[in-house]
């Protein structure tokens, strides 16, 4: 796991914000309150990872998943996917950067267009830009043309070393810049990033149906997910349909392996059943085998156990990480439940109102809570063993109504620690505490 | 895909998987099996279905019986134009030859005094039905059900029995098509407004509340002094009205608890467009309760033809609406009148009244099947 | 609760501006040219011909017409009849609208009374042959042909027990010895009515406020009872007001058959759905928790099962309403009742084009009308919508 | 003598597709004050029991045999009316589903003034709105609420509401059915700590059921084990997460993850609950069970005492 971690990340959200109209009005049906269902949430997740997002009913988690997948359009804020439809990297020229180049790749990994092209402070940009068809038909047709590594090539006879972007970035120093250039290259640097991740929001067309293909969901309740009137085939089969994938009988194939692979055996007597024949235990395979049929790169996967029986439960909590050892899928683990994210998840991130309040390794966080409300959280789990006493947590009042909060920290009014600060400045800001333990506080 | 297919296993060799559409026609067949052990133990439904199968089979028995038994005398059981000259026959002789009344002065009047009849008069209190006798054209009064006339005749010496079996055709062909109209509409309406909400949905429920007070049968009786409207258009009328009405309500209520469930949202996440979570996901988990509402717009759609042309407001030659309005135009529905040929309407009334609680028995019987809520346990 | 029925009235209120507007589309827009044939309707006087010209602008283009159909339709200038010329449209619908409320009114309480206790009695007792025969008896009452139905009624109780007049409004024979118009008296029936209504009505809500216990409530509504009761009587048969009191006698005995042959034909429904409703009910979890406390069942299926069900009732209404102005017209018809849909019926017959318009547009407002009350009874009965 | 005692009940379905045995010879008793959590999972019957102690089962249930006790008389063999007098004043209950178990055309206080004025009719209404308004002060809810509609309530507080609606009458026993399922963990644990005073307060029993075992955990003095449809194990809560014999129940304990104490591997009980229509033979965990043996298949494991007042339902008993 360690060595993914380090990884580029797969997701980024950055300040996601998702506000909900409350229509009011006789006469026109004006929105003048808003739900801060999410309000201003940043997190990463990295590729192979299970983060965690865990809160109350109400706490804007479920909203976060559905904005991830595109259920949801975000009020503001900007959710980046990775883009594996395109290789970005750096043109250096003796030493000397010329810009960055985004080349599109075919589905084989064969480049076939220049994407975007980005010149650095200072560079020439229309020689950057020749420099990038001329790399396009000399690396047109090989596959993995660019490798992890940065390679040299030699173009018109000028030498060219190109370095991965993502190598190039954290390879650069700033303070190896003169002074005065510094911010022009920050925000260089800033726009680089943008080169090798789409923003979920903009997607439409094709590149929708592509990013279709890469997230998928499951949902909490294995009797709603499945639409009734549909056999498992059809509802397995149905991202295939959509996507317009293999013929019918291919399809059939595909679903039967699926089936197997979930643990649905032997495949046959369930291909042509109606979701009511099966109980809730296969009901969430059936969902996990559908959400998995087209390989997606991630899913949100939110509550998928909190209505399975407990016997039943740990085998699909088992399923889901197996599958992930063996495709590289990153999850967005959705729960409310903190002993079923210690067990899932790497990372996870505590929602409260709508904001996370705090944010780390899983271990780090349930073993060493900082902020008053995980904490209380975590004390209020019941605990399966007779002996342990835990001491009744002391929290003021009910979680308050996420309409038009105050501009104040949103756990002010039950907080055990608040001050005067907490109440006259905005909600705390995500500080890291060492160690990637990111709290909003301001008394921790 | 940029990602590499996963290396699945292989399923062993020898193992065959059933043809998809072999499945689906095993499930079909598995699931009306299902539905029909319910629907028969509703109780009601199938009374209904009896009821509607008997009336298929009278409908169905008019074509046979005028190509064989009554096949010499068309003239005689035609349901429009026949008539029976051995039942009421005025003779130039003035010799009144009736089934019905043999020397009733219900019949005729003798005007001069010359002992033969100058008037016939086929209804019981004196409504004048034919011209002087001298007028081979006439027709005589009902006659009571005989051997010949299994029901007997109407004032106009006509077959009832062969009236009813003509109009059942037609209350059949109204009654579906004017429901298969109003589904129809009324599904994709609903499935369409409930999805896109917003402006479509305002103007579709709108709609739907002024459809809804909508006087019908006062609406039709304006419609009809405009138009002449026959079966073809009654049905159609009827049809788009009740299909803009209260089903579209009904329906959509349903396709919003739909469109909000979590499979829906799957669907999107796998990329399905618009029309596949309309076509695949709402319009199916409708279909159901369309049905359902189906029988019942059958009921009403019979049932507004019958109260149109008991008004006389349709253009329609027969049918059981109308075989009860002329009984009543001749007098034979009001006071005491009504025992005196009581053929003439008691069946027809009667079979609007059972084929349009037939259709109602058999939605009443779908409904414990579609609606989990009125299940037994 | 105010902003729900401030919303509804503004939603019905739009209702009725669609209805008019597809109702002159009908009437006035006609390819060809409809209203031609009425202007030459040989039963009008030349003066009036003209007058009905220049009446419905005919010369006008369409969206001047459309408002001034609209103008008129506000300010209750519906024109003159021409088969009951002169008499204004409006004074007729005046004359007759009265009527046609009253009589569904009382067939509407009476049959939704009736489906109430009924439905629920039966999904009480669900799966019994007393759930089977009511069914079946019950859709054939809803579906049963109106006007052989209503004839066979007039037959036994009008003809052959002859306890009840065979038709019409009046007795004209009767009427012709008093010289007192039967819209007055009809006027005074409808006050009294109301205000005997209005009195039970404000007893109950008091009784219910004032947190009584059972008995004492219960008293006070039957001695209520009693006295409105007891005053009606007097009202009718008391020396001081007759003839009034006969003539309203005689108006009242011939509400009974059409009354009973409305509540008839429509209860069937009503209980029917009632069943439906209260098994849903049934199942919610309250009527469980209801039962755990130890309450009777009486109490249970009463007091908590039943309440809930009335609910979709309410919203029912409407509907319900809806075919009884349509089977109206046929009750009003059989039984020579001239109120609104008899006067339409006519109207179209006799190819009176503004008393047709008049009669048709009012029909439509009062189906609204009876919209906005099920809506504020539903406001008033569910308190989810009431605190809003 | 026990308070309330279950002997042998077995209660089966009738539906279209045969008949469910829903309960199959339970017996448990239950003392003054004690707290019984009745754990298990989904369809194995802890709700049929619960509803088949206030014989509020559905019309096509049928009770096949046994006895309640409660204070000495026979809840099965009681009649109708008398039964009626015992629901509520003798054994009350919090409902698996809170939401919905409040009339919501009624207010609240009034709910809970009807089950006192229908037990105790000598009551006149100002007094018992004034009991309400302490049950409420109880419960940890405003007294002002009394007069709100039920869905004016959150969550939380239509819990509490029922609560208080439970204790009402001063019942012997609550049966909490799931009484927090459907809240979050900070609600959960006020309401849970609250229940637990009131009933030492009141020297009340309480039956928990819930399919949480860390709920269990926290609030019985006595755990039973239930699995489709048997009670498979019953004893002392320590003595149930320590040393369980049945191995159900060691599956369970294994299956459950904790936020506390080291972070340990979870453990699987292969397959899948059995249909209650046709449940195998002999032990009905067997198809699951690792330790299986013919025996199992075969003959069905008595429920014995292993320890003092330590019982479980097994051939091959663990930690034995």
């Amino acid at each position: 796991m360690q060595t993914r971690t380090t990884a580029e990340p797969l997701i980024r959200v950055e300040r996601l914000k998702k506000y909900f109209p409350v229509r009011k009005g006789l006469f026109f049906q004006r929105a003048r309150s808003f739900v801060h269902a999410v309000d201003d949430v940043s997190f990463e997740i990295r590729p192979g990872e299970t983060f965690g997002l865990v809160g109350e009913s109400g706490c804007g988690k479920t909203t976060t998943g559905k904005l991830l997948v595109k259920l949801l359009e975000p009020t503001d804020g900007r959710i980046w996917i990775r883009d594996l439809r395109q290789v970005s990297f750096v043109v250096q020229q003796d030493g000397l950067p010329l810009g960055a180049v985004g080349l599109r790749v075919d589905e084989e990994g064969k480049p076939v267009q220049v994407a975007r092209v980005l010149s650095a402070p200072g560079a020439n940009a229309e020689e950057l830009d020749r420099h990038a068809r001329r790399l396009l038909t000399r690396l047109a047709g090989r596959r993995g043309a660019l490798g992890p590594v940065p390679t040299d090539v030699d173009v018109d006879g000028q030498r060219l070393s190109l370095t991965p972007l993502s190598q190039f970035r954290s390879q650069f120093r700033l303070q190896a810049v003169p002074a005065g250039d510094r911010e022009r290259w920050e925000r260089w640097l800033r726009q680089t990033q943008d080169l090798e991740y789409v923003d979920v929001a903009r997607l439409s067309g094709p590149p929708l149906k592509a990013f279709r293909r890469e997230v998928q969901m499951i949902f909490q309740d294995p009797y709603e997910s499945l639409n009734p009137r549909m056999t498992i085939f059809d509802i397995v089969a149905e991202p295939l349909a959509v996507q317009k994938i293999g013929t019918i009988t291919e399809r059939e194939l595909r679903v039967a392996e699926m089936l197997e692979l979930v643990g649905l055996t032997p495949p046959e007597s369930f291909l042509f059943r109606y979701p009511h024949e099966l109980s809730g235990g296969q009901r969430q395979r059936v969902a996990i085998a559908r959400a998995m049929i087209i390989n997606p790169r991630f899913i949100v996967a939110d509550e998928p156990t909190s209505m399975l029986d407990v016997s039943i439960r740990t085998g699909v909590m088992k399923l889901m990480m197996e599958l992930q050892q063996e495709f590289g899928i990153s999850y967005l683990y959705i729960t409310h439940d903190l002993a079923v994210a210690r067990y899932m998840c790497e990372r996870i991130a505590v929602m409260y109102l709508g904001k996370i309040v705090e944010m780390g390794p899983t271990e780090e966080v349930i073993q060493n809570p900082l902020h008053p409300y995980t904490k209380a959280l975590i004390d209020a789990v019941p605990v399966p063993d007779p002996t342990y006493k835990r001491e009744p947590v002391e929290l003021k009042g009910d979680v308050p109504s996420p309409l038009d909060p105050p501009p104040r920290c949103r756990f002010y009014d039950r907080c055990p620690i608040a001050t005067e600060r907490c109440a006259r400045e905005d909600h705390p800001p995500l500080e890291d505490k060492g160690g990637g333990h990111y709290v909003a506080c301001y008394e921790v | 895909m940029a990602v590499p297919a996963p290396p699945l296993k292989k399923p062993p060799k020898g193992r065959h998987l059933e043809a998809p559409w072999r499945a689906r026609l095993r499930l079909l067949r598995r699931g009306l099996a299902g539905s029909w052990g319910m629907f028969w133990e509703s109780r009601i439904g199938p009374l209904g279905l009896f009821i509607i199968a008997f009336y298929g089979l009278l409908a169905l028995a008019h074509p046979i019986l005028m190509a064989t038994v009554w096949a010499d005398e068309r003239d005689v059981y035609d349901p429009k134009h026949g008539y029976d000259p051995q039942i009421i026959y005025g003779g130039f002789d003035g010799r009144l030859q009736s089934t019905v009344a043999p020397g009733s002065d219900d019949y005729y009047v003798d005007a001069n005094g010359d002992g033969r009849p100058d008037y016939i008069y086929a209804g019981w209190d004196g409504v004048l039905q034919s011209k002087a006798v001298g007028d081979d054209k006439y027709r005589g009064g009902p006659a009571p059900p005989s051997l010949r006339h299994w029901l007997g005749t109407d004032p106009w010496g006509r077959d009832v029995f062969s009236q009813l079996a003509f109009s059942a055709r037609a209350e059949f062909f109204l009654g579906v098509m004017a429901a298969l109209i109003t589904v129809v509409i009324g599904t994709l309406v609903a499935a369409i407004s409930a999805y896109y909400g917003g402006f479509v949905d305002t103007f579709f429920m709108r709609l739907a509340d002024v459809v809804l007070l909508f006087p019908v049968i006062a609406f039709l009786i304006v419609l009809g002094s405009m138009f002449q409207l026959n079966l073809y258009s009654l049905a159609v009328v009827l049809g788009v009205i009740n299909g803009f009405g209260g089903i579209t309500i009904v329906l959509k209520s349903q396709a919003l608890s739909i469109k909000v469930r979590p499979f829906v949202e799957a669907a999107k996440v796998a990329g399905g467009s618009h029309m596949h979570i309309i076509v695949r996901h709402i319009i199916p988990n409708l279909l159901p309760l369309s049905f359902l509402y189906m029988m019942f717009n059958v009921t009403s759609a019979i049932f507004s033809e019958a109260v149109l042309s008991f008004f006389g407001i349709l253009n329609i030659d027969m049918s059981w609406g109308i075989m009860v309005q002329m009984a009543n135009i001749a007098g034979y529905l009001q006071g005491g009148a009504i025992t005196k040929a009581w053929w003439i309407f008691f069946p027809a009334s009667i079979s609007i009244t059972l084929l349009c609680a037939a259709f109602y028995f058999v939605g009443r019987g779908l409904d414990e099947i579609v609606n989990p809520r009125l299940r037994k346990v | 609760m105010w902003k729900f029925l401030i919303r509804r009235v503004l939603q019905i209120v739009l209702t009725l501006y669609l209805f008019a507007t597809i109702v002159f589309f009908i009437v006035y827009l006609q390819p060809g040219d409809i209203s031609q044939v009425y202007i030459n309707n040989p039963k009008l006087p030349p003066e009036a011909r003209e007058a009905l010209k220049r009446q419905l602008g005919l010369d006008q283009p369409p969206h001047i017409q459309y408002l001034n159909f609209m103008r008129n339709l506000v300010t209750g200038n519906l024109g003159i009849s021409f088969s009951e010329y002169p008499r204004p449209v409006w004074d007729i619908i005046k004359e007759r609208l009265p009527r046609t409320v009253a009589l569904f009114l009382i067939a509407t309480l009476i049959y939704y009374a009736l489906g109430f206790h009924l439905g629920k009695l039966i999904a009480w007792r669900r799966k019994g042959l007393l759930d089977y025969s009511a069914t079946i008896v019950g859709v054939v009452l809803f579906t049963v042909y109106t006007p052989w139905f209503a004839y066979l009624i007039i037959w036994i109780f009008g003809y052959k027990l002859g306890w009840f007049p065979l038709g019409k409004f009046l007795d004209p024979v009767l009427w012709r010895r008093y010289d007192v118009p039967a819209n007055e008296v009809f006027g005074l029936m409808l006050t009294v009515g109301g205000a005997a209504i209005l009195f039970l009505l404000a007893v109950y809500v008091l009784g219910r406020k004032l947190h009584l216990p059972p008995l004492p409530r219960a008293l006070m509504n039957f001695g209520a009872l009693g006295l409105a009761g007891g005053s009606v009587a007097y009202l009718l048969w008391g020396p001081e007001f007759q003839p009034y009191g006969l003539l309203a006698r005689d108006i009242l005995w011939h509400m009974v058959l059409p009354v009973t042959t409305v509540t008839l034909i429509a209860f069937g429904g009503a209980m029917l759905l009632m069943r439906d409703s209260m098994l849903e009910v049934i199942k919610e979890d309250y009527v469980l928790a209801a039962k755990a406390k130890g309450l009777p069942d009486k109490v249970v299926r009463d007091k908590h099962a039943a309440r809930n069900a009335l609910l979709p009732m309410i919203t029912s209404f409407v509907l319900a309403l809806a075919f009884v102005v349509d089977g109206g017209i046929i009750t009003e018809t059989v039984f020579s009742w001239k109120g609104m849909g008899l006067t339409l019926l006519d109207a179209v017959t006799n190819e009176d084009l503004p008393l047709a318009v008049g009669t048709f547009v009012f029909t439509g407002i009062f189906a609204l009308i009876a919209h906005l009350i099920a809506d504020i009874a539903y406001a008033y009965l569910d308190p989810r919508i009431r605190y809003e | 003598m026990a308070l309330l005692e279950v002997k042998d009940v077995t209660v089966h379905f009738r539906t279209k597709r045969g008949e469910v045995q829903a309960l199959d010879r339970v017996s448990f008793a239950l003392e003054r004050g004690e707290a019984l959590g009745l754990v298990g999972e989904s369809g194995c019957g802890k709700t049929t029991l619960a509803l088949t102690i206030m014989r509020l089962l559905a019309e096509n249930a049928r009770i096949l045999g046994g006895h309640i006790w409660f204070k000495g008389t026979d809840l099965l063999a009681l009649p109708e009316e008398a039964m009626r007098h015992v629901r509520w004043k003798g054994i009350s209950m919090v409902f698996q589903a809170a939401m919905n178990a409040l009339n919501p055309v009624y207010r609240v206080g009034d709910q809970i003034v009807e089950a006192i004025l229908t037990h105790e009719p000598k009551v006149t209404v100002r007094e018992a709105r004034e009991r309400v308004a302490e049950l409420f002060r109880l419960v940890g809810l405003d007294p002002k609420r009394m007069d709100h509609y039920p869905h004016e309530f959150s969550g939380g507080m239509r819990q509490r509401a029922v609560i208080a609606m439970a204790l009402a009458c001063h019942p012997d026993v609550i049966l909490a059915d799931e009484p927090t399922t459907a809240l979050d963990v900070i609600i959960q644990d006020r309401i849970l700590h609250r229940l637990d005073e009131i009933r030492k307060q009141l020297n009340m029993s309480i039956i928990y059921i819930s399919h949480d075992i860390a709920v269990i955990a926290e609030v019985a003095d006595t755990v039973g084990v239930m699995y489709a449809g048997k009670l498979v194990e019953i004893g002392p809560t320590e003595a149930i997460f320590r040393r369980p014999h049945h191995p159900y129940t060691e599956g369970l304990m294994g299956a459950f993850p904790s936020v506390r104490g080291p972070k340990r591997e979870l453990a699987t009980i292969p397959g899948e609950p059995p249909n209650l229509l046709n449940p195998p033979s002999g032990c009905r965990f067997h198809p699951r069970c690792p330790y299986a043996t013919a025996r199992c298949k075969a003959e069905e494991p008595p429920l014995v005492p292993f320890e003092v007042g330590h019982l479980a339902a097994c051939w091959h008993p663990r930690n034995a």
